[in-house]
């Protein structure tokens, strides 16, 4: 799908996530400050929404984030809740948030880890830290088409294997590409053109 | 000396016992799983999708349709994410008679899992009685919201409607006479040698490995991790509630089972401090007529029956429905740890296992 | 001319059709209790009370379109039905129903005939029964069929040793192979020989649970497992055969453990001149009331019991049974030579 | 002239299905018509009155053995290419050589057989038995006369069992 159009959004589309930092006054978590100790660079920005720490990794040092994170004793986030991301197509820094949802069954804290990247950019797997990315990461790869390096067996889990298309992208349509779209991609290419200028027509 | 191949054995989508459209291909030894490799998405509805093109309310709808069997628990997360990207506060009332409906849902679903277990390893009267009364709570449900199955049974903010006069009652005498049917249920199972022969030693895993595997619910339980949303990390009236988290020595297939067994006993307890301290008050907050929460992401997790089920939902602010919709299916993520669980068991022991993890297909493919 | 053929032929006939009626009202019987223990009614819309459901199976199942898949080995796949059903018939010529009687001016005997090796016969017969399973699987050319044949191969040939040393021990105690000689053995030691021989009892009946592959032993044909078993590519008239096969055997195994162990058509204390009023009752009645409670017994059996699983079956077979029945047997040889 | 027919008739369904046993491309189907061979034998038996050999013949071969027989070949997938039929190393000619050694050696047996019939056959069994009835008779002479061979024959088939579970297990 690296080749489709970028199809323009109706309304000004958003160009990214809210994410307000965390006002002056509040508490910054013991395992963050301890992130940003133990790994140098690697807390890019923070925020607070809704009593839940969101902390922005760059890519370049989400493993070694990621396992500081799963091994230090004050972080001890040894479970991974969940795994996904969100397009942002126009965004300037990369269209997708690739966000984990980290737990410690020790502490019982959670935080969310989120990094940017642009479509063609590999985010190192973790399912060396957490073998339960497997799947999670799998399914971010089926629905957005994030390229998840290093991972151990990176196929479509949701879709059929030769499907065309990531259907959680922002510029998918909703009611899918039909059967056209399976057969014949370049057909369903011209076919949704001619849509589209009828509409504006 | 002797040439042997493996046979690969395709069990599913068609299968009487993957629980619906689940595809295990299984590579085996004479009777003995070599590997196994999981194959989903036969039911795939693109939930996640559809829910982005829908505005706040009508995803209520949807949610039903992921685990079908315990749709109010759905219901409930779903809205109390939302209730938190809107900062809305959710009356007491509201509160409990959710907590009531989450656990008859836990109960009901629970039935119908020990139900479909006990019939996959043989014992098929279990499967009906577990079936009668799962009826009842579908009849208190019917009465609640005029569903049985996909409830729809919840709004932003509080509860569509308030419990019917009477209902409360009908509750009560419902977990006196649940008390009795789960020992029945025990007396069927809990000792009887063959029951564990079948599931004793089965499927052993550990609890580090159970986490790191991203195991959750029971299936987490039974390993000896005391991990439950609701004790964790209580919503709704949990906090109030006094309850028992039960947990497994082992991590066996058995000691899922008696965690299981143990929840139901826990859920009536619930039941019975929530229903008789029902108080009084309105049902619903303070919602704006139109939902439109301000641009903001937040995750949120509840303890469905089968694990911890989160919904991660990002509002743009702008738009009337949401900007991303994810739901954290706990049966997806017990599904993945089935190959580490089934390899070097026999074939009879895949069924007790996919039965002992508790998958609905619902909601691993959405 | 007539004792040698036509008495014979007649009782064929009477046996044979009773035994198909009862094999079929056997399918009624069985989903009738499993109904009630499961707190359900079972079948109830066939005549009163559901009591018509097994005429109404026969059409549907004759009806029904049957389907040999194209990969199938076509003889064997149409034999492998037919292969499972014979024995289970033929098995009747030897079971006393009851003892000779005075009908019509002549002595008639209850019972087809009486083969001095009556019992090898049952067992041996049997024995044959294993092919229409084990053929089934195999012609179906399919894979979980196929494991369920070996499944059932492996365990019918095990639980075979373990049910035929009971039987050995009880031909011990009573001194012949024949059936009648059997019976009437019991009544001349005034005893039945299930209170002689318990453990020879116990193990023939876990035995034979397993050899008719009824609950907790059915696992050639585990649904939940084997998606239904050898029987899986079978339909119509064809997997109807195959289930009143195991109906058939059932009835089978019930009378020969009427026969064996529990007096077969002699009432309760046959000794007893007290309780001559039992007699009211006629002998061949007892023996059925006597074939029914075991019946019931498997039914209730496998409402209850979960399923075994493969070796786990083995095992129990093999390390438990069959030292066991050789035990037994051992003990009862001594106890005959060092006591009679 | 019944006892001839029927005879007869059975005779011939064996010599057919015995041809058919070595003759059906199909290793399945030749192993059925070994049953079916092997249950005409036992009909031939219970012709000359031994239903006991009858019976052990059915449950011993036909319920037992050829049970395993048909396992291991549903397990071995013998379909063959044609080619692998004709094998360089068969040794056609030793082959025939066998067969006719033993061919000529059981008619030596009934040539002999014929010769001393009458005087063997009567006097030896019947009359220094003191049991009757045809069970009851194998078991005498199982246990008088043919003593020793029975046990031998007991013996080997306890090493052959043992050889087996040794050579099919892979680690003891």
């Amino acid at each position: 799908m690296a080749d489709a159009p970028e199809h323009a959004p109706k309304a000004a589309a958003p160009t990214g996530p809210v994410e307000p930092a965390p006002p002056a006054d509040a508490a910054i978590p013991a395992f963050i400050t301890a992130l940003q100790n133990g790994v140098s660079g690697s807390v890019a920005q923070l925020s607070l929404y809704l009593g839940d720490w969101t902390v922005v990794v760059p890519v370049s040092h989400l493993l070694q984030a990621s396992q500081f994170l799963h091994d230090n004793a004050g972080c001890a986030f040894d479970y991974l809740s969940d795994l996904t991301a969100v397009d942002w197509p126009p965004r300037a820094e990369g269209r997708f948030d690739v966000i984990y949802m980290l737990y410690s069954t020790r502490h019982r804290h959670r935080v969310r880890v989120k990094v940017k990247v642009a479509e063609n950019t590999p985010v190192p797997s973790v399912t060396s830290i957490w073998p339960a990315a497997n799947w999670l990461e799998r399914e971010v790869y089926d629905m957005f088409g994030v390229n998840f390096s290093g991972h151990p067996d990176r196929r479509r889990i949701l879709m059929p294997e030769d499907w065309q298309g990531y259907p959680q992208r922002k510029d998918y349509p909703l009611e899918g590409p039909g059967e056209l779209l399976m057969e014949n991609p370049i057909d369903w290419l011209k076919l949704r053109q001619a849509r589209e200028e009828a509409d504006i027509e | 000396m002797f040439d042997t191949s493996e046979l690969v054995i395709n069990m599913g989508p068609q299968h009487p016992s993957t629980h619906g459209v689940l595809r295990v291909i299984l590579r085996l030894d004479g009777e003995k799983v070599v590997d196994a490799e999981v194959v989903i998405g036969y039911l795939h509805r693109g939930i996640e999708k559809l829910s982005e093109n829908r505005n706040w309310t009508q995803i209520v709808l949807l949610t039903d349709r992921m685990d079908y069997v315990a749709a109010a628990t759905s219901n409930v997360g779903y809205c109390e994410t939302v209730e938190k990207l809107l900062n809305v506060e959710v009356p007491r009332r509201a509160q409990y008679v959710r907590t009531i409906l989450m656990e008859l849902q836990r109960i009901a679903s629970h039935c119908l899992w020990v139900g479909t277990h006990a019939m996959d390893i043989g014992a098929m009267t279990v499967f009906l009685y577990a079936f009668r009364e799962r009826e009842l709570i579908l009849d208190l449900f019917e009465e609640f919201c005029g569903a049985r199955l996909t409830y729809n049974s919840m709004r932003i903010g509080g509860l569509p409607q308030d419990i019917p006069p009477g209902w409360d009652k009908k509750v009560l005498a419902f977990c006196d006479i649940m008390d009795g049917k789960i020992d029945e249920y025990e007396t069927l199972l809990t000792h009887n040698r063959i029951w564990l022969e079948r599931t004793k030693g089965i499927g052993v895993i550990s609890g580090p490995e159970a986490i790191g595997l991203g195991l959750c619910g029971p299936a987490l339980r039974g390993s000896g991790v005391a991990r439950d949303v609701r004790k964790d990390e209580p919503y709704s009236a949990y906090a109030e509630m006094d309850f028992d988290v039960p947990v497994g020595v082992q991590g066996d297939t058995y000691d899922r089972y008696l965690v299981r067994m143990e929840e139901f006993r826990q859920s009536l307890r619930i039941i019975r401090q929530a229903t008789q301290g029902i108080p009084e008050g309105p049902i619903v907050g303070k919602v704006p007529r139109l939902i439109k929460p301000a641009a903001g992401e937040t995750y949120h997790a509840i303890e469905s029956p089968k694990g911890e089920l989160g919904y991660f939902i990002v509002s743009d602010g702008k738009s009337t429905n949401p900007y991303r919709f994810r739901v954290r299916p706990p049966s997806f993520c017990n599904l993945q740890g089935l190959p580490r669980l089934v390899r070097g068991h026999l074939v009879a022991d895949v069924v007790a296992l996919i039965g002992s993890i508790d998958i609905v297909l619902g909601e691993v493919d959405r | 001319m007539i004792d040698q053929f036509l008495i014979p032929l007649i009782k064929i006939l009477i046996v044979l059709n009773a035994t198909l009626v009862g094999v079929s009202y056997m399918t009624l019987l069985e989903r009738k209790v499993i109904a009630w223990v499961q707190s359900r009614l079972g079948p109830m819309r066939v005549g009163p009370q559901g009591v018509l459901q097994p005429i109404a199976d026969a059409v549907k199942l004759m009806l029904k379109e049957d389907i040999t898949p194209t990969k199938a080995d076509r003889w064997v796949f149409t034999a492998a039905p037919v292969i499972s059903m014979v024995p289970a018939l033929i098995v009747y010529a030897v079971i006393p129903f009851g003892p000779t009687v005075h009908l019509f001016g002549r002595d008639v005997s209850l019972y087809i005939t009486d083969v001095n090796v009556g019992l090898l016969y049952i067992v041996s017969v049997a024995s044959v029964g294993v092919y229409g399973i084990i053929l089934a699987g195999y012609a179906s050319n399919s894979k979980f069929p196929l494991l369920a044949s070996l499944r059932a191969s492996a365990q019918l040939i095990s639980y075979e040793i373990a049910v035929t040393m009971t039987l050995v021990s009880v031909i011990l105690v009573a001194g012949s192979l024949s059936m009648v000689s059997i019976v009437n053995a019991q009544y001349n030691s005034r005893v039945w020989f299930g209170f002689v021989q318990p453990v020879a009892f116990v193990i023939f009946f876990i035995g034979s649970l397993a050899e008719t592959n009824r609950a907790p032993f059915d696992l050639p044909e585990a649904e939940q497992e084997l998606t239904g078993g050898f029987h899986t590519e079978y339909s119509g008239m064809r997997f109807a055969l195959f289930f009143l096969a195991e109906y058939a055997n059932m009835i089978v195994v019930s009378s020969v453990a009427t026969t064996l162990f529990f007096g077969g058509w002699l009432r309760p204390f046959p000794n007893v001149s007290a309780l001559h009023f039992l007699g009211v009752v006629p002998s061949w009645m007892w023996f059925l009331i006597k074939s029914f409670v075991f019946l019931y017994i498997f039914i209730w059996v496998r409402a209850t019991l979960p399923r075994y699983r493969y070796d786990q079956l083995m095992r129990l077979g093999w390390k438990v049974l069959i030292p066991l029945a050789i035990a037994n047997l051992v003990v009862t040889g001594i106890v005959k030579v060092m006591l009679f | 002239m019944l006892q001839a027919i029927a005879f007869y008739t059975i005779a011939a369904f064996i010599l057919g299905f015995a041809v058919l046993v070595v003759t059906t491309k199909d290793t399945v189907h030749s192993v059925l018509f070994l049953v079916l061979d092997f249950l005409f034998v036992a009909a031939l038996y219970v012709m000359l009155n031994a239903q006991f050999l009858a019976v052990i013949q059915i449950l011993v071969y036909a319920g037992g053995i050829v049970v395993l027989y048909l396992f291991v070949v549903m397990l071995v997938n013998l379909k063959r290419p044609p080619e692998a039929h004709s094998d360089p190393h068969r040794m056609t000619k030793f082959g025939f050589g066998l067969a006719a050694a033993v061919l000529i050696e059981l008619g030596a047996i009934l040539v002999s057989g014929y010769m001393k019939a009458p005087a063997v056959a009567a006097t030896a069994t019947e009359a220094s038995m003191p049991v009757s009835g045809n069970t009851e008779q194998v078991g005498w002479l199982l246990y008088t006369s043919y003593l020793i061979p029975f046990e031998i024959a007991s013996m080997l088939l306890l090493v052959a069992m043992i050889g087996a579970i040794v050579l099919a297990k892979r680690e003891l």
